[in-house]
This record gives C-alpha cells, structure tokens and sequence, in this order.
C-alpha cells in the first residue's frame, strides 16, 4: 500500500476578509488538513493571473484564491474585478485540459472560520483522487 | 466589390497632397503571387496597391512600429500615417485606440469590405490546388475567389478556402474607418464560436492529449506574437532579460525581471507561455488570426484565443474591438457577472 | 548577501504544541541569506523583544520575519521593537503559524513542515522588502459639511465646538432640511421646530461657521487633509441684512407657484420666505419662477422695498474653499409620486403622502394644523394609513425598509387621533419595526390609547368613488379581504437618497450602494466613513434613518473628521502603489480599476497618489506589464513566496 | 558504393536497423517534420520540405550542459551532462541541409570543440534525397555553390528513380548503413547509373530561383553598414524568429541557468536557439542594446550570411533552401534582398 497522495495547495487569502477568516478557524481551533500553504495577499483583486500559472508551472497539484463576499471587500470592488479576472482563468485552465477542481476560488468572510475549513477539507479531498498535477508542471 | 482604383486614387490623392506621411498597404509579390506589406511613400507608389484573398496580413501591427520609431525621433513627423484595413484589422485597432497606445489623429484609416468572403487559407488552398501552384487568386466572381495557375484560371467557392478567421467573422467591413471601400451590409455568422465547440466538448483528458501535442511542436519562435497587434509590450513575460531598461535603469530594478518562464523549449514551459499570451489577449485579441497563420508548425492559436472571446461574450456581454470609449474587459465588471464557479 | 533574522515564537505550548519550533529554526538557518533563526517561548514579552532587538544590533540584521501569531495581533508590536533597534519597520514581516498552522491541525510531523514553509515564503519577502517611512502630509484644519438638515447642522455645531472652522453648505434657502417640515417627533411627541430652530440659529450664529445657503459643491479636487472645493453661490437676489421680512414684496409679486416647504398643498410667489423660521432669516428670488427677471421687467417687488434689500444684479458666485475633512449629510427624498400610482397618489388630492400629512398636522402648516380633506376641507372620518408604500417591495419599487415609516404612522394616527376624536385610524402593515428606545411603547400607545386598528397586510388598489377613496387590501392574519370607503389615505412612501446625491457624489468621487445611498467604508466597522479617506457620511444620505440616529451619526461623522483635523500631518501607509514608467504604455487600465482615484495619466504615463492609495494592488493584477506594483508586495516578492511555499 | 533500392524493401531496410535510433520526415498537422520513426513501414520519403530542419537532431534547441546542487550532505556538485553517443540516422534529408551541417561543423569544431555538438554529429548518419523537381519554389542552391544533389555533409545520397532509389554511399558511416540492409539492396545496372545521372543533371534546371553574381556582395554590405537601406527593407520585419531558427545555418544559442528548486539548490544549466532577430539578443546588462532596431538585425542576419561567414570560412552561409522565404509571414525574400544589396548604387 503506497502512501496516500497529499496534494500541494497554494491559497492567496485576502488580508480582510479570507486571511481574517482563516485566522477564526485557528481562533475556533477548528482543523483541517495541512496541504495548504496560505499566502496573505491584501485583496483577492491583486491576484495576477501570472500567479496562478506560476504555481501550476511550479509544481501545485491546486491553487486557491479567496476573498471577501460581493459588497464585502475592504477595497470596494477589487473581489470583483477578481471575479472576472479569475472566471476568464479558469475558463481558459479548462479549456486546455486541467482537471477543474485544480483552482478554485472562494468567497470566506472574516466570520466564516468555519467555511474556511470546509473550504480546504472540500478542496484536499476532490483533488487527493486527481494525483499529482503534472500537466502544467515544469520538469526541467 | 471594392474597386481597387478607388483605393489607388485616394492614397495618390493622400500622398500627393502630404496629407500622411506614408501608406501602409499590401503589394503583390510577383514571383508567388502573394500579398505582402508595402510601405507607400510617393504617389506612384500607389499603383502598386494590390487588394486580394491574400491581403492577410493585419497591417494595424505596423503602427506599433511606427509609434516606437516615432518616439525615438527628435523632430517627428506629425502627420498621420495611412493604413489599409479589413473589418479584423479595425478592431485590432479599435484596441490600439482604447489602450491610447494610438491615438484616431495618428491614423489614418482606409477601411475595406471583405464583403461576403474573407482572405483564403494558404493550406486550404494548396490542398485545394492539389499541388498546383497559384500564381494570382482574385475575389469574385460572386462569393468565390478566381484563382490563377500555370494551368490557367479556375473559379473556387470562398467558402471552401477562407481562412477559418473569417468563417467566423463578426465585422466583414471596418468598424472605424475614413474612407471606407466596398459593401457595408453586415454579414451574420451562424455561430462565431463554432470552431472552439469541438474542443469544449472534450472531456479534460482528451483536450490536455490535443493541446500537449501542439505545443510540444512549439519552438518558441514568437512569431504568434511578433505578428500580433496587440502584443506591444516593451517586455514580454517570455522574455528571459530585462529589456525596458535603459542606461540609468539602477540595479534594483533591473532585480526586479521575473523569470516565469524557461527560454527552453519543453512542455510545461511552452504552455505557460501560451497560457499568459491568451489571458493577456482576453478581451483584446479581436481574431485577425494572424498568430495562427504565422506559426510555422501549424498550432491552433485561435482555439485559445477564440475561447475567451467566446467566455468575455457569454460570461460578461463584452464584444471585443467595437468601441474604442469602452473599458477594457478586465477593467470593468458588472454586478451580475457570474460567480457559480465561486463557492 | 541578505543578513535576515528569524524569530519562532512558541506561543507557549500555542505553536510549539504542535509545530517542532527548534526543528523549523535549524532548517530555516539553513536558508540563504538568513543570518540566524531562533525560537523562544513569548516573542511578543518583553524579553522576546529585547531577543530581536538585541539580534538586530549584534548581527547587524537587514531584516526580520516573526514566526508567531497572526499579523493583525502583533505586527505592529515586532516592527515597533525592530525600529527600536534601528531596523526599518518595514522591513520586519509577521510569519503566521499559530491561527493558520499550529491551531488549525494536531499532526505534528505535518504541521511542522508547513509551518517551515509559511516562514519560509514570508523570508522571501522580507528579503526584497524597501524601507519605507509612512507617507506624511500636512493638514488643513477647516471642515466642510453638505447639507444643512438636522445631520449637517449637528457635525458642524459639534466641529465648530471643538474649535475647527466650518463651512456649511446648503443647496436651498434656508437650513433645517425635512426636519423643519415635520410637526411632532415620535416617540416623545415634542414639536420638531421647536427643537430644530435653536439649533439652527446656533449654528447660523456661531462664529466658527461659515453658512453658505442656496449654494452647491461644483467641484472636489485633492485628498484627506487637503481638499480643495469650489462652491457655487446662487444668489437670492435679496441681502439678508436689509430684508426686514417685511412681506410687501411676495404681496405685489404676480408669480405663484406651489409651495415646496407645504410640499405643494399651498402656493407661494416667485419671490417668498422659504418658511417663517428660515435661516438666513430672508426673503429670495426664485429666478427659476419669475419670467421678468432676465431682462428686469416686472419690478414690483424691488419698487415696494422699503430697506431696497432687492438686487436683482447678483450672479452666481464660485467659491473656493480649501479644507481637510468633508461630511455629506445630503439627506434623503421621498419616494417618486408618479411611481405610486397604483395608491393614486398625485391623482387623488386625498390621497397625501406622509410629510404632506406632517405639514397639515404642523401648527405653521396649510390649515394651521387643522387635518382636512385637501378636496372639500372637511375633517376626515376614516383614515388610511399604508406603510411599506414603495419600500420592502423588490419587483416594483424598493427592496429595502425605509425604517421610520413604522413609528411615523403610528404617530400621525396618533395625532389624526388627537386632532379627529371620533375618527377611525387604519393602518395597513407588513410587519411592525418598533426597535428603539421607547418605540415599542409608543406603537402601543397607539393601538391602545387611541384605537388604531392595525391591519397586517398590503393595499391593492386606492381608486376613488364619489367623495370616498376606495381602499381594497387583505388582512392576511384573518385572511380576509377587506375594503374601506376612507376620506383620506396617507402614503409612508420610502424614502430614497436626495435629489442631486448621486451627481454629488460623483464629484466627491464617493461610491453609491445599490439603492443609490451613499456607500460606508466598511457595513459593519466604519459605518459613518466613506470609502474616500477624509470623508464622512450622515443621515439619511447613507441610509434612511431617524432623528436621533441621524444625530448620532452626525456627531460621530464630526469626531472622525476631528480625528483628522486635529493633526498637524496625516500619516498614511507606504505600501502604495508605485509606477513602474518604462514598462508603462499609458493603457489606463489600472486608472480604471482603481477605486481610490489614486492613479492618473500624465504625459502617457501613470503616476500614482501615494496619499490616496491604499495599497490593494488590484491595478498590480490589472496591468498586463508590470508597470505598476504594490511596494513590499510585488510581482517579484509574490513570485518568489509562490516559489517558497512549493518548496522550491 | 552504389547500390539499388526497390521502394517497396525500403521499410526492411529500416527494419534491419535497429541499433539505431531512425528520423524521417513526417507530415504532423499539414506541416512536414523529422521525426522519430516507430513504424517503417509508414516510412516515405515522398516529401518536399520539412519546417524544421535536421539541425534540430543534432544540434537540439534545447542542450543541457551539467546538472548543479548544492544541499547539506554533498555541498555544491555539477555533473556534466553530455549527450549520449546513440547511433542516429536521419532519412531523406535534402542536400541542402547535409551542406548546411558541413557549415555548422566549421562553426562548433576547429580549436575548441563543441562536445555537446560533436557527440551528436558524429553520432548521426545522414541519409539524403536529391531533389528531382526542387522541393519548394524558393529553392536557390545552386547559386550559394551548392546543388539539388550535393553530397557534401551526408552520408548517403539517395535519388529516386520512380520505384526505386539510386543508393550512393560515400562514407564509412554510410556503407555501413548499407552493409546493415544486406539482401535489400540490388547492384544498379548501368543504366540505372544513367538514369540517376540524368534526374541529377536536369534537376539543376528546374530550379525557379537564382541569386546571381553575387561576388561582390560580401565588400558591397561592408560597405552599407549604416545605409539607409536597411531601415527601409527591414520596414515589414516583424522580429519574430522563423527565419533564424528554421535555418538549417544558423547556430546561435543562449545560455541559461533553469532553477528546479532555490533551497536546496537543485537545477541545469542549459544552452537553448537564440536568434540575433530577438531585440534581446544583443541586449546587454546596462541597457544598451547594440542592435535596438530591426534595420540591424535583418542587416545582422544577411551580413552573417553573405559576408562575415564569407570573411572567417570563405562560405556563404546560406545554402539556399528557401524556408526563411517560404516561411516568413510577411513576405521577406532573401535573395530579394542581396539582389538588392549586389544592385545597390554604393
């Protein structure tokens, strides 16, 4: 019995809303598994498509970005132009084959500790089955 | 029907009077009978104006050099410069003029109508000609194109040789134009995403198989966007060095290139590649299919490109390359854009 | 090579109870350019200060990550302690294990690793992070406030107070707003101009105010501390210091028009005293109304003006103001009557909508306080009140609650009770919304004291047959239909952000909710700031309100503007954006994504604003050059954190 | 050593070869190619052009010189990463392409020799196919001293006489190729000689294009090196790299560093095609950038070719097989433009 596949998952949290949220989780010591190396950014609207390609090339078996709810974000509408931005992303990750639950994005609010969690539990099992993301990964 | 001696007479009439600096137009290359750029300067250089279903270069990508050069000159000549367009290459520069990267007095636009046919396929044709060598293809008479071998003249529908770009063309006449020749009945296209369907309806597995083998073909020979309009950055993601520097860019700067992506070229790196080049074309590319025509392996550019054409039309009822006042794709957002992929 | 030190906190046994702290600190030594990683068991006690400080000096530490608890606990503590010893603040960056690694798993060997990742990225950025100094700039210390209803006039009373100049500016003649309209105030039933004029004349007295009535904001330019406005005097045509109110003027004056403080139930002439308590206490020319104005042919009224108060030769004056802190206090309008047709309102002359009841039921009003039916001037036998009219309705109307209407209704049933003993009082409802103090009560009062009958449910239709008005709705608690022959139906119509709010805000570049209000900085936490820094929200302009909220909100509007004020410099973050100009191509897209204003074009180049950006970075992600990057959070840094948290 | 090939044993002649590792053109998406052969039977040559030419084979667009580390255990290690010297043969190349190898030979050997090139080269056997009827309209070998059915380069030269192939091996590594098909072969009769000869001889008349008298040109482009001219040829350049990196001539490269992993260091150093037609390839750290415009590359890539080549190997480096004229997308023709330059009023 080989050892159970633990994917590698990147998740840019906004500072505000998601990174807040995170935060609750720990707060509520709630618990989930520990594939996820958060990166805080300050608005899910930061979130370059570059970045999301960029940790696919190096070696994410998932990437998650997250942040506040519609109306929510500290910026105003910077979760919005991210909605655009990311749906044209994944559409086009889709498109050339990556299995869809690769990326994901996420609306988790500063009260939503136990989203957060759900979030990530969601997010390690649908892509445990998938294997390693070797597609847009660099083998140089 | 355009009638070429129009075209000739007013970019005579422009040169003659000073009214541009030069035209940029398409000339016939004698020996294969193909289209090429031609830079027009004196009023007799007008005669050499060819128009034809070879005519497919976008010649809004020459501005971009023009700007560059102009930027450089000391005294630069103000005046603008003529250009010849197709209803594509309009929208190409639509763009241009929505990103200020050109501004309306700079140009000049002489708008054709591709009417009810496009430009023609050089594969397709060739496979049509079955080995014969065309020497001289025409439009007409109707919807066909009168191609000319060393056997003599023969009568192909369009329909069968256009290049795919205009089999689902959404402007067969300029949008923007100041003098604008030929038919201006918009022709309707049953499905302008038709191409891209196929593909979409692959499961994951299959369209990864389809897309690993036309990249690994890929020899990052940039052609798909040396050719294109829209890819005028001073520096590319691709690009291993840091370019827009110059002699007093300090060091911390120069620091700050990012290598995304490996000048070598294996899969993963070519996709990446190709990935940033179709999200930095979403709501840009306006499908001239030049990237497409220019590949020397014969990757299909357009079905990355043509995709997000297609998700900025249904995802968030944005037409590319009509309105040159319009917030670019990514720069604006509607309240009810989707967000069922957000969970 | 970069000298970067690295602190693990154990947080007791917080993160050492599951994250293998000394472990993480032998592998992050490791790590290039990180000059040495130490744990210790309370970074943020004093000796785990001094642990850094200490660091700081003897290695000669470019830079410092803290591997502990979230960043919005203790950031500030560890760059305060590394500026202390002589170490950029910004160049000290938060690692967080404990709410995002030790407290969120149990399995040792796994969090340990992610842990020594999460540090791992955070020393990528820290090693390109710039020192930077907070962005400072200087403060004019005058406040402007817009609108002059009950919101405006409490922020500038309670800033002129706290000794900052203040310019009040008010779109039409006189101050007061709807307040001064209104006849008694619930739940206390004390007569509102006679709460509202003392104020008024404070204000309008008070030596740190500058009134500016009939005047508009035309222009906003600049940022918090230093905006500058230009303001559009109007003029009245009249001086307010020779008008002795005499009334000889409105007598001879051949124009009438409907009476915009009656809310059109009487009529008043071209030149007219907006109400009897008006601030500026004068008369003004209403050159919309007099048709003799341009060129001057009527006359009469300059020719019977005794102290020749009229000047029919005043032009529009522009204004220009510098000042540190706006409030918008720009209030709110009743609900269109063309939209309400289907309760008739605007075709029925019985059917009045709730300040138009105010006003009959006021003392000053159109029948001295006397309640009468506007068709026949007789009292009114059965009168229906329908709430919700327009609000709470999404299909047709408004998807919101307009709040007050609940306790208004209730007290003008009250007083139709009052003034009509033997009358009956309806009152169609959806739901009754009586929270405030002594609200309940008062909602009590009324069915008990006065008999109101309440009737849950909605209205259909309001037509009118012979002198009596229709009314068909349904009581949904019983289920029945019922029908009522009213003499006078009453609309709580919803209220809706004031006319002229929205292009008003686009000058002062202040977001709009989706009602059209005014938009807060934050729902929840920065209820009364605006998403602009350096303004503020009051009143209804933000949402409907009622008095007493209105107030609080206003006071609250003035103490944040003070907050402002009373600096001598503004300090702002310096993880701003910053243009990157050879890679820019002048696109203006980041200009169009940027909900600040802090990024403009110049010479076909962008230029940031440091002092108005606020660092969100959706521009960084916008241009698709890199022309622009949030200092401390680039491309690069993410990059490279990217790179780090894969391991690689 | 001449010998006959029927077409039909052509794929036994594959098959017998097993020790090596076989290349042949193949048509993948409308476009021709060398590729790997897994079935020989499928195995035509039939073919006129392929896009990329066999340099790819021996001189890979991506080489990696040596493997570094650097971690605890080891501290920091390189290990040299030379290619292996499996046994390679390339059918149906053109002689075009075998000449073009002659010339890249001069470039990677001499005093230094290029060991990553050189494993490969000498590796490799090249079987090549004389043009009867010149594979594409821009064929112009003849006049850069070359021909429709040069030997130079190759190993082997195959023409094809309809149902068979005129076998022609001059080399050891080429006989050796032949020794390994044993029974496939026939000896040609004389009049299979004759008929060979004849296809060899008509075909230089076929050729459409000619670059003539082009003496001269090497001392006419040193003396243009600042003309105008170039702005106004290189108007329609798009600076991509087709024209470059589809020679079979050219042999510029880059080198590069590609990190697998920062900490612990693991990663190759790996030389990859450059071109001088990338405004990057000349741009040096400062920012200055000898060659910012296109005008001088195009001036760089038809001076490499027609006069500095000529200067250091008395060889004009271009062997005329036309794919930078076919392939460029929008219409730049080589000999166009030295028949320029040789016309040019200096």
């Amino acid at each position: 019995m080989t050892e159970e596949f633990e994917p590698k998952i990147i998740a840019f949290l906004c500072k505000w809303c998601s990174s807040a949220g995170s935060d609750l989780a720990g707060v509520s010591r709630m618990e989930y598994p520990p594939n996820v190396v958060p990166i805080q950014v300050m608005c899910s609207g930061s979130i370059s498509p570059l970045y999301i390609f960029s940790a696919f090339n190096r070696g994410a078996d998932g990437v998650l970005v997250s942040g506040c709810h519609p109306g929510d974000c500290h910026y105003i509408k910077g979760n919005l132009y991210a909605r655009r931005r990311l749906a044209l992303v994944k559409k086009l990750l889709e498109h050339l084959g990556l299995e869809p639950q690769r990326f994901r994005m996420s609306w988790v609010s500063a009260a939503e500790g136990q989203k957060y969690t759900q979030v990530i539990k969601d997010l390690v099992r649908d892509l445990k089955p998938l294997g390693p993301q070797t597609k847009l990964r660099r083998n140089v | 029907m355009v009638k070429l001696e129009d075209l000739k007479e007013e970019a005579r009439r422009l040169l003659k009077e000073g009214k541009v600096k030069y035209i940029i137009a398409y000339e016939r290359n004698p020996l294969d009978g193909r289209a090429v750029p031609a830079f027009l300067r004196k009023p007799e250089d007008a005669d050499r104006i060819a128009w034809d279903p070879t005519c497919v270069h976008n010649l809004v990508r020459f501005l971009v050099d023009e700007k560059r050069r102009k930027a450089k000159e000391k005294n630069p000549d103000t005046r603008p410069v003529g250009v010849v367009v197709k209803g594509c290459d309009s929208r190409a520069l639509v763009i241009l003029l929505q990103e200020k990267f050109i501004e309306r007095k700079d140009v000049h636009i002489l708008g054709l109508s591709c009417e009810k046919t496009g430009v023609a396929d050089e594969r397709k044709l060739a496979k049509r000609l079955k080995g014969k060598k065309a020497v001289r293809v025409e439009f007409g008479p109707e919807d066909n194109f009168t191609v000319t071998t060393q056997d003599g003249a023969v009568t192909v529908p369009a329909a069968e040789v256009l290049a795919g770009r205009c089999l689902e063309c959404i402007a067969n006449f300029p949008v923007v134009s100041d003098l604008l020749l030929g038919e201006k009945t918009k022709r309707t296209v049953a499905n302008a995403f038709a191409s891209v369907e196929p593909l979409e309806s692959l499961p994951p597995e299959e369209k990864w198989k389809f897309w690993q083998e036309q990249f690994r073909k890929c020899i990052r020979c940039y052609a798909c966007r040396s050719v294109c309009p829209m890819c005028y950055c001073d520096e590319c993601v691709a690009d291993t060095i840091n370019f827009a520097v110059t002699a007093d860019t300090p060091a911390e700067e120069k620091a700050q290139k990012i290598k995304w992506v490996e000048k070598s070229p294996l899969d993963s790196e070519n996709i990446f590649y190709h990935l940033v080049r179709a999200i930095h074309l979403a709501g840009r590319c306006i499908d001239c299919g030049e990237c497409e025509r220019a590949c020397p392996v014969n990757i299909p550019l357009r079905q990355l490109n043509k995709k997000m054409e297609k998700e900025a039309k249904v995802l968030f009822g944005y037409e590319v390359g009509f309105d040159p006042d319009k917030p670019a794709l990514i720069s604006c957002f509607r309240d009810e854009d989707p967000q069922d992929f957000i969970r | 090579m970069k000298k970067t030190g690295v602190f693990i906190c154990h947080c007791g046994i917080n993160i050492a109870g599951t994250v293998d702290v000394k472990k993480v600190a032998r592998e992050l030594s490791q790590q290039p350019g990180v000059a040495l990683a130490e744990d210790y068991v309370y970074m943020c006690s004093d000796p785990g200060q001094n642990l850094i400080a200490q660091a700081i000096k003897d290695k000669g530490l470019d830079s410092v990550v803290v591997a502990c608890c979230s960043p919005t606990l203790h950031e500030t503590t560890f760059r305060n302690a590394s500026q202390r010893a002589g170490l950029n603040a910004f160049r000290c960056e938060i690692a967080n294990i404990r709410e995002q690694c030790s407290w969120v798993h149990k399995d040792m060997s796994k969090a340990t690793p992610k842990a020594a990742q999460i540090i791992k990225s955070t020393v990528k950025r820290v090693q390109k992070n710039e020192e930077l100094e907070p962005i400072s700039v200087p403060v004019t210390r005058r406040a402007m406030v817009i609108g002059g209803g009950i919101a405006g006039i409490q922020a500038s009373l309670d800033l002129a107070n706290s000794g900052y100049e203040v310019i009040l500016v008010e779109k039409s003649p006189s101050l007061g707003g709807h307040m001064i309209q209104l006849s008694e105030t619930f739940p206390t039933l004390d007569c509102s101009q006679c709460i509202l004029t003392p104020k008024m004349v404070e204000a309008s007295k008070h030596p740190k105010i500058k009134l500016m009535t009939y005047s508009e904001v035309q222009d906003v330019t600049g940022y918090v501390g230093n905006f500058k406005v230009k303001i559009l005097k109007k003029p009245t045509y009249v001086d307010p210091a020779k008008c002795n109110l005499c009334d000889e003027c409105s007598k001879v004056c051949p124009i009438v028009v409907p009476n915009e403080f009656d809310l059109g139930l009487t009529g008043r002439r071209a030149i007219y005293l907006p109400f009897p308590q008006a601030i500026p206490a004068s008369y003004c020319l209403d050159d919309k109304n007099c048709p003799s104005l341009f060129p001057v042919a009527c006359g009469k009224c300059y020719h019977v003006c005794k102290p020749k108060a009229i000047n029919y030769d005043l032009k529009p004056e522009i204004i220009e103001e510098e000042v540190g802190a706006i409030i918008v206090a720009t209030g709110y309008d009743l609900y269109d009557k063309e939209k309400m047709a289907e309760y008739g309102l605007g075709r029925y002359p019985d059917v009045l909508d709730g300040l138009q009841f105010e006003r009959m039921c006021s003392a000053s009003g159109p029948t001295q306080g006397k309640i009468l039916r506007p068709s026949d001037q007789q009292e009114p036998q059965e009168v229906v009140f329908i709430q919700c009219s327009g609000s709470r309705d999404p299909e047709l109307h408004c998807a919101y609650c307009s709040k007050i209407c609940c306790m208004y209704t209730a007290k003008q049933a009250m007083l139709y009770k009052h003034h009509v003993h033997d009358g009956q009082a309806y009152i169609f409802y959806i739901d009754i919304r009586s929270g405030g103090k002594n609200y309940e009560e008062f909602v009590q009062r009324a069915v008990e004291e006065d008999g109101v009958l309440y009737l849950r449910g909605k209205v259909s239709k309001v037509f009118q047959e012979g002198d009596k008005l229709k009314v068909w709705g349904a009581d949904t608690l019983s289920g029945k239909k019922i029908e009522i022959d009213a003499d006078m139906v009453v609309l709580a119509m919803a209220m809706r952000p004031a006319q002229g709010a929205q292009e008003l805000a686009k000058k002062l570049k202040l977001a709009l909710d989706k009602d059209g209000f005014l938009a807060e900085a934050h729902p929840k936490l920065r209820p009364v700031e605006s998403v602009t820094a350096g303004m503020f929200l009051a009143g209804a302009a933000q949402a409907p309100k009622d008095i007493p909220e209105a107030v609080a909100q206003a006071s609250g509007a003035a103490c944040k503007a003070i907050t402002i004020l009373s600096q001598d410099r503004l300090y702002h973050s310096p993880t701003v954006a910053k243009a990157v100009k050879n890679l820019c191509t002048g696109c203006g897209m980041c200009v169009a994504v940027c909900p600040y204003d802090a990024i403009a074009l110049k010479d076909g180049k962008v230029e940031v604003n440091e002092v108005l950006c606020e660092g969100c970075g959706t521009c960084q992600a916008t241009c698709l050059r890199a022309a622009i990057q949030v200092k401390n959070l680039t491309q690069h840094q993410l990059h490279e954190m990217i790179l780090a948290s894969l391991g690689g | 050593m001449d010998k006959i090939l029927p077409k039909k044993d052509f794929p036994l002649w594959l098959k017998n070869l097993s020790a090596y590792a076989l290349y042949a053109p193949r048509l993948v998406d409308e476009a021709w190619s060398y590729e790997f052969v897994t079935d020989p039977a499928r195995v035509s040559l039939d073919y006129p052009l392929t896009v990329v030419p066999a340099k790819k084979i021996i001189f890979p667009q991506r080489e990696s010189y040596f493997e570094f580390s650097q971690d605890d255990a080891n501290g920091y290690r390189l290990a040299e990463t030379l290619p292996e010297e499996n046994p390679v043969v390339i059918f149906g190349v053109r002689p075009c392409e075998g000449r073009a190898l002659t010339l890249t030979d001069k470039v990677f050997g001499g005093e230094f020799e290029d060991l990553y090139y050189w494993k490969r080269r000498r590796a490799v056997t090249l079987v090549g196919l004389a043009c009867g009827t010149p594979p594409s309209p821009n064929c112009f070998c003849l006049s850069v001293d070359g021909s429709p059915h040069s030997r130079e380069g190759l190993d082997i030269l195959l023409t094809d006489l309809g149902d068979k192939y005129y076998v022609e091996a001059f080399t050891s590594k080429g006989e050796d190729l032949l020794a390994k098909g044993g029974a496939v072969f026939a000896v040609p009769l004389p009049e299979d000689k004759k008929a060979a000869d004849k296809i060899q001889a008509d075909s230089e008349n076929k050729l459409a294009r000619r670059l003539e008298n082009i003496k001269d040109v090497p001392l006419k482009l040193k003396g243009m090196f600042d003309s105008s001219f170039w702005d106004e040829e290189s108007l329609s350049c798009i600076r991509c790299g087709i024209c470059t990196y589809l020679c079979p001539t050219c042999h510029c490269f880059d080198i590069n560093d590609e990190v697998e992993s920062a900490t612990p260091l693991r990663g190759r150093r790996v030389r990859t095609w450059d071109t001088c037609q990338f405004p990057d390839f000349t741009m040096h750290s400062s920012g200055h950038n000898p060659r910012p415009e296109k005008s001088s590359r195009l001036r760089q890539r038809i001076n490499h070719k027609f006069q500095y080549f000529q200067e250091v190997w008395q060889n004009w480096q271009c062997t005329g097989c036309g794919r930078c004229i076919t392939l460029c997308p929008v219409g730049i023709d080589i000999v166009k433009v030295v028949e320029k330059v040789r016309d040019h009023a200096s």
